[in-house]
């Protein structure tokens, strides 16, 4: 929305790049479904990352060719996918032993609504005859060690999705590390939000007008 | 002589009665044993309780079973997917029950049920509405919930190549829940591409052992799901 | 003892046979640590069963060759072994699933003091001092679906390893299916212990005499 | 780029520090890493916790760690076996303490600490002297006791073959604890026969995925700890 009235704030890719820059050399990676899954094309040359998906992949590559799909082989979105030299399979059970157990360094996920504690709300919109999904979310927030989320700013009706409190059923409490946003790069500190960067074009006082929750500007200290 | 070969997939799930708990393998279509579920269609088993992580595509597979009306209760962690239109209908209509599980508690509830752990603690859905209702405990500083172990009648699996004592390899992300499936079950029916002689799966490589098969049927050609859905067939044909 | 003297009772190798009599086709069997061993070679001709050793094994075949052993290829007992074709390796978790998930049909254990209502006791005399060592040994009592004990009636001093009451610590309470000495065997039943077949040359009141708790004979309903 | 392998044991073993919990591979002789717990002995790191089926044979790798007084605890389940007499004697004489745990339940234990899985509730050992002082519940009728995960900082494991990410295959029963304890530790450190390209081993076959590794040394021709034992061979020698 931002970005295209005003010709400001980061698109997409840029918010995918965003994230792929703070993935370090040597990450086990796991992407979510939507957005997320933008990510791993934007990873900096030169920095190996390894990436989960947790039907049972490790060293998940890029999409096949179209139509070159195995649909034996495919990402938790059922989509197809390819497996990089040195890549893996296993089990369910031995997948989420590496996402309980704090081996997966870093996840990527959309949000519903994030608060300013770091709570999501990610897989249910609460909706009374809606159908509940939950998939591998709430494994994922409890066991990954780092947890960024990668979202809009606001909801197609321009509502905030960064709020006080979670409206929206969690997905987990005091979960989420990192918020990258089309108008952000927000980090959850224990003394609230904290912005790191904002995106060309958009201001402090613009940023807290579309936030639902206090924001913490202290470039000194969390800017790279 | 041990042998664990049956000759059909309708002889392979001729067992299966009213009311069982089965779990049927596979992500998606990725190690759905559709062969299997079709047969079990044929046969007519109702009132069934089915694990597995969906509810099925379209109108073949787990989807038409569920279609027939022979499952009463859907255990799963993401009951609705892109191409998933009979579970959703149903259980609006208040017609199914779903228990949803959080995928890896899902898991390792099967995996329990197979190791004779009847219960466990995990992080996951704690704090969340899944979790309520669930006996809490804190170890270590954090909190986590108690699962149960779920076990079943019936598995129905999909692999890549089997051996005539119920040895198992998959194929690719196709494994998913396949293994942890063929422990949790009193029996345990497995549909192979291929059947191999003893010793032909090199004895480091078996992913299930054979002691947690105890049917296996070869379906050299299995259907492929996607497509089936993509041409909107709709089983029985 | 009773063999040497008056030529009466069964031999080690009878004994094994006795247990092996007792093994289906099909079956999956643990074998514990010494007498228990024995058994394999005794199964009849035809009947396919399949050797379970909890350090990672399904399918082992007997001992190679002398001085052919792989000291990576080895069973419980920390001696060589072969594997059969239609072998699997597996790890500890993965071989204890088998065994805690009720997957193993028969195991056979070797024993210090049997109970007349199936208490264990075989990994400790409690002495002090005396290191204790369980190895799998409580794991398989609580898992396994059959628990047949193969043991000499006596101890070397001449005492019943039959007993009302154990007195030696616990492997595990009400475990114990069926026993296999050289005097007889005798099935552990809710009414008490029943002797199904006496050894030649032993009779009712000889076995009486050399047993720590009460026996029913009642051969109609329990000898084959 | 990723690269798990560094060139000696000493170096692969430099970081455990004194009172760390050190897990160790292996039953009895069989997939024990002897060149790192050599190299540990070398390193010197004292008042060490050692998870190991057993306690070593002779004199050489885990009895000779032991011999040179730097375990101050054991956590096993067979203690003694036919070629043990160092840990017995340290034993005797009350110089070494003991947590005995049987077999399965120490496999589930560390499965758990690298599951994240904090406890779990087994049938093992319920009414008997291991059992005492655990607490109990039942479930479905049957009672079962609780345990607790264990994890160490650094486990030790040896293996078949290993490339640069840590993804390993083992070698026949030399398997047993590997896979579990390369799980549960903050730092695993691996040694193998073999090193091989990305892509050398089927992703269908991996035993133990690289995520779960740190470091990797090979170590071409291991010793043969039962050889050595037979010849009654000292470490240091």
């Amino acid at each position: 929305m931002v970005g295209k009235e005003s010709k400001t704030g980061w698109d997409v890719v840029e918010m995918a790049a965003n994230v792929a820059a703070d993935i370090h050399n040597g990450a086990y990676v796991n992407l979510g479904i939507g957005m997320p899954e933008l990510v791993a094309g934007q990873v900096p040359e030169g920095r190996e990352v390894i990436y989960h998906t947790e039907n049972g992949l490790l060293g998940m590559g890029p999409p096949p060719p179209e139509g070159n799909g195995d649909p034996e082989l495919i990402n938790a979105g059922k989509k197809c996918v390819t497996a990089i030299p040195g890549a893996c399979y296993f089990h369910h059970a031995d997948s989420f032993t590496m996402i309980r157990g704090r081996h997966i360094d870093i996840c990527v996920l959309g949000a519903l609504q994030v608060s300013e504690n770091g709570d999501l709300a990610n897989w249910s919109t609460g909706e009374p005859g809606a159908i509940p999904a939950v998939g591998g979310a709430m494994d994922l927030v409890a066991g990954v060690r780092t947890i960024y989320v990668i979202s809009r700013h606001l909801t197609k009706k321009g509502e905030p999705k960064i709020v006080r409190n979670c409206t929206f059923p969690l997905t987990g409490k005091q979960v989420v590390d990192r918020i990258y946003t089309d108008m952000a790069i927000i980090d959850v500190k224990k003394e609230g939000l904290l912005v790191r960067k904002l995106a060309p074009g958009i201001n402090a006082d613009y940023l807290r007008q579309n936030t639902g929750a206090d924001l913490i500007f202290n470039f000194n200290c969390g800017n790279k | 002589m041990i042998n664990k070969i049956v000759d059909s997939p309708g002889r392979a799930v001729g067992d299966i009665f009213d009311g069982a708990i089965v779990m049927i393998g596979g992500f998606g279509e990725a190690g759905s044993p559709i062969e299997l579920i079709h047969a079990l269609i044929d046969h007519g088993a109702r009132n069934l309780t089915v694990v597995s992580n969906n509810t099925g595509s379209g109108h073949v597979g787990l989807a038409a079973l569920i279609e027939n009306r022979q499952v009463s209760r859907m255990i799963c962690s993401f009951p609705r997917t892109t191409n998933s239109k009979v579970f959703p209908e149903l259980y609006k209509r208040g017609e199914i029950e779903l228990e949803l599980v959080p995928q890896g508690t899902l898991a390792e509830r099967i995996r329990a049920g197979g190791a004779g752990i009847p219960a466990f603690y995990t992080p996951a859905s704690v704090d969340t509405p899944l979790g309520e209702g669930k006996e809490s405990r804190v170890f270590g500083g954090r909190k986590y919930v108690m699962e149960l172990a779920i076990r079943a009648d019936f598995s129905l699996v999909k692999c890549k190549a089997a051996d005539r004592y119920g040895n198992l390899v998959y194929n690719k992300t196709a494994r998913n829940f396949g293994p942890v499936m063929c422990t949790a079950a009193d029996s345990t029916i497995v549909q192979a591409r291929e059947i191999v002689e003893l010793g032909g799966i090199d004895p480091e490589t078996v992913v299930t052992p054979g002691i947690f098969v105890n049917k296996v049927v070869e379906v050299i050609n299995p259907a492929d799901e996607s497509r089936l859905v993509a041409e909107n067939r709709i089983y029985p044909w």
